[in-house]
């Protein structure tokens, strides 16, 4: 019963753990390079989540100054986040051209295949 | 192409909107959410959706290669120059007091300096790439 | 938050690339209401601008380059699949220690951020405090993070116009 | 008068809100792409009209209204073209199918195969 | 007033989603996602009244716009297979 009103309390981080591991499990287990790119950004999505929750304090409002409020929420991990998105952007369009150019010389995107080619060879 | 009329009629209208609306987030961003890298965003945007509707020489015509390439180091230079205004003054390393006479108003501005030099760069990065991906389909 | 979960579940079984594509787009929307309800309005901005945008539209150039469908079998691999269960049971056994979700007297809102709420007009006359301590206070990050994209699409360019060049030189003709 | 208003914009909102859930409704319901496209059409234009006219009228004379006008001129400039172009893709894949694997995919579920040639 | 609103939407949302997921072909789940980024902007407007802070309505202009090119460029990928294919411009072959 107590891990039970825990679970409740903390539910925002099990569903931030659960769409980790969803990305987590694509990247590990699908073969395909795009949705592992797509898998990767899940987790990113995850792990800018993790950050904000705890920065919300119920009952406050979005961290721009205005006289008639006086509880906002926290602004640090939004800037945090901020620089992590613009880095994932510019890591996703890298990733996605290595994609572009693996498949060009490879002829295909499943990893299994491009392994198996570099045994041969 | 008479397939393509009612898109490109309604892209035409909503175009010049979205330029206006991507300067209002730059200068906006002070006081309301936005700020450089959304707006670049949303300019990068608008390109991608001319070349998207009008085709991709359109959006050279507009936007030319070279002038995207040469605005990816331009605006980490702004950044880069905004900083060493402070350093040259005496000051730290970025350290926008200097900018102006008042230190509250050099912050001001630095901040919006520095917001332009984001804009740029993210503007021709994203425009960069999608040139880079579509041309790479011809 | 559920709805998510959901769709996350989705894009995981989805084998069409076509359909992965379009449920990230839906999945970055629902991302950044969540956010808006946590209140981080630039953050979900930001989140709706590139995912829905320019995530997109850069995923589509790259499968029209590559093949759409996904080749392999879509049989769960166990151990994978274990790795990721432990993992994650781990992680929410670790999160129980955390402050419940939305407590004022959290730790983390007791250390620089009162200062910046309390001075940002003053010292920048930024009512916008995201834009603040990004441009001001935390100035050296964001130069590191524009330099990141900088670096970036110095990379994509390298990596796609240059080959391109001698693609077409090997084709067609020796042009420079 | 105010009271006048607020009951105005309460009606029009809950109004809207019927016109949205009608639409996703439909969206589940309709038993093809076409059918569907006329329920999303409901919630693009009556039900988000509505809703932000109700909250125009919370809003007053602000720069809020303005903004909420402006995104209801979105929804009617761009609503149509999407659907129109949806439409169009649509019946350019039925009539000449360009992409075989993704037909492939499509054979489980008949049921939504419309635009065949005509 | 707000509340009812923004759980209109919301259920909305989940029944749109549940189209997206099932959805037979691409153009359903295009339609779907069209659908949620309408759907997205209201929830946002009506969450934005409720908590008190209306100005806020420039991200709904962001993702409405976005959401219009996200769901274009789909399009003219199926229509063409091509991103940026023009038809009145003659291709240098």
């Amino acid at each position: 019963m107590e891990l039970l009103s825990t679970l409740a309390a903390h539910y925002n981080y099990v569903i931030t753990v659960f769409l980790m591991m969803a990305g987590l499990y694509v990247v590990i287990a699908r073969g395909n390079l795009v949705k592992k790119l797509v898998g990767l950004s899940i987790f990113q999505t995850s792990v800018y989540l993790l950050y904000i929750e705890p920065g919300k304090i119920l009952g406050g409002t979005a961290p721009i100054i205005d006289p008639a409020f006086t509880l906002y929420s926290n602004p640090l991990p939004h800037v945090l986040i901020l620089t992590a998105i613009v880095v994932g952007v510019a890591t996703l369009a890298l990733g996605l051209a290595l994609v572009v150019r693996i498949n060009e010389s490879y002829g295909t995107i499943e990893e299994d295949q491009i392994l198996r080619e570099d045994r041969e060879t | 192409m008479s397939l393509d009329l009612i898109l490109r009629v309604g892209t035409k209208l909503i175009l010049p909107f979205i330029v206006l609306f991507a300067l209002y987030v730059q200068f906006h961003g002070d006081f309301g959410p936005g700020g450089g890298f959304q707006a670049g965003v949303i300019a990068a945007a608008t390109v991608i959706l001319i070349a998207i509707t009008f085709g991709l020489r359109a959006a050279h015509r507009i936007a030319p290669q070279a002038v995207v390439e040469r605005m990816i180091p331009l605006g980490v230079l702004i950044y880069a120059g905004t900083g060493f205004a402070g350093l040259l003054a005496g000051h730290n390393y970025l350290d926008y007091s200097v900018l102006s006479h008042d230190a509250a108003h050099g912050h001001e501005l630095g901040i919006f300096l520095v917001e332009t030099g984001v804009l740029v760069t993210v503007t021709g990065t994203m425009t960069a790439v999608f040139y880079a991906f579509a041309e790479r389909g011809r | 938050m559920t709805l998510l979960a959901v769709v996350t579940v989705a894009i995981v079984r989805q084998r069409n690339l076509f359909a992965v594509v379009i449920l990230s787009g839906i999945y970055s929307f629902l991302m950044a209401s969540l956010l808006i309800v946590l209140d981080a309005v630039d953050v979900a901005m930001t989140e709706a601008s590139v995912g829905a945008g320019i995530s997109t539209v850069v995923l589509l150039a790259t499968l029209h380059l590559v093949k759409t469908r996904e080749m392999g079998p879509v049989r769960p691999r166990p151990m994978a699949l274990l790795i990721t269960a432990g993992t994650g049971g781990l992680l929410v056994w670790g999160t129980f220690v955390l402050p419940p979700f939305g407590t004022p007297d959290a730790v983390i809102h007791g250390h620089v951020v009162p200062r910046y709420l309390a001075d940002t007009v003053r010292e920048t006359g930024v009512p916008n405090v995201v834009t603040s301590v990004l441009a001001d206070y935390r100035g050296y990050d964001t130069l590191g993070e524009t330099t990141v994209i900088f670096t970036a699409g110095i990379g994509v360019m390298l990596l796609l116009r240059g080959a391109r060049r001698r693609g077409r030189a090997d084709q067609d003709r020796a042009a420079p | 008068m105010t009271i006048a208003v607020d009951l105005a914009s309460w009606l029009l909102m809950l109004l809207g809100s019927f016109f949205t859930i009608v639409g996703a409704f439909g969206l589940v319901r309709m038993p093809e792409i076409f059918t569907r496209m006329h329920a999303a059409s409901v919630t693009d234009t009556l039900g988000a009209g509505l809703l932000i006219l109700g909250m125009c009228l919370q809003a007053g004379l602000t720069l809020v209204t303005l903004k909420l006008l402006f995104l209801l001129a979105l929804f009617f400039f761009t609503g149509p073209a999407v659907t129109h172009a949806l439409a169009q893709a649509c019946l350019h894949e039925g009539v000449r199918p360009t992409l075989a694997e993704d037909r492939r995919s499509r054979q489980g579920a008949p049921s939504s195969e419309d635009g065949r040639p005509s | 007033m707000f509340a009812a609103a923004a759980i209109a939407v919301l259920i909305s949302m989940a029944l749109a989603i549940s189209r997206a997921i099932k959805g037979p072909t691409v153009f359903d789940r295009l339609l779907a996602g069209n659908s949620i980024g309408t759907l997205a902007i209201l929830l946002l407007a009506v969450v934005g009244f409720l908590t008190g802070r209306p100005e806020f309505l420039d991200i709904g202009l962001t993702y409405g716009l976005l959401n219009l090119v996200g769901t274009l460029a789909v399009l003219k990928f199926f229509r063409h297979g091509d991103l940026t294919y023009d038809a009145e411009e003659d291709r240098p072959s």
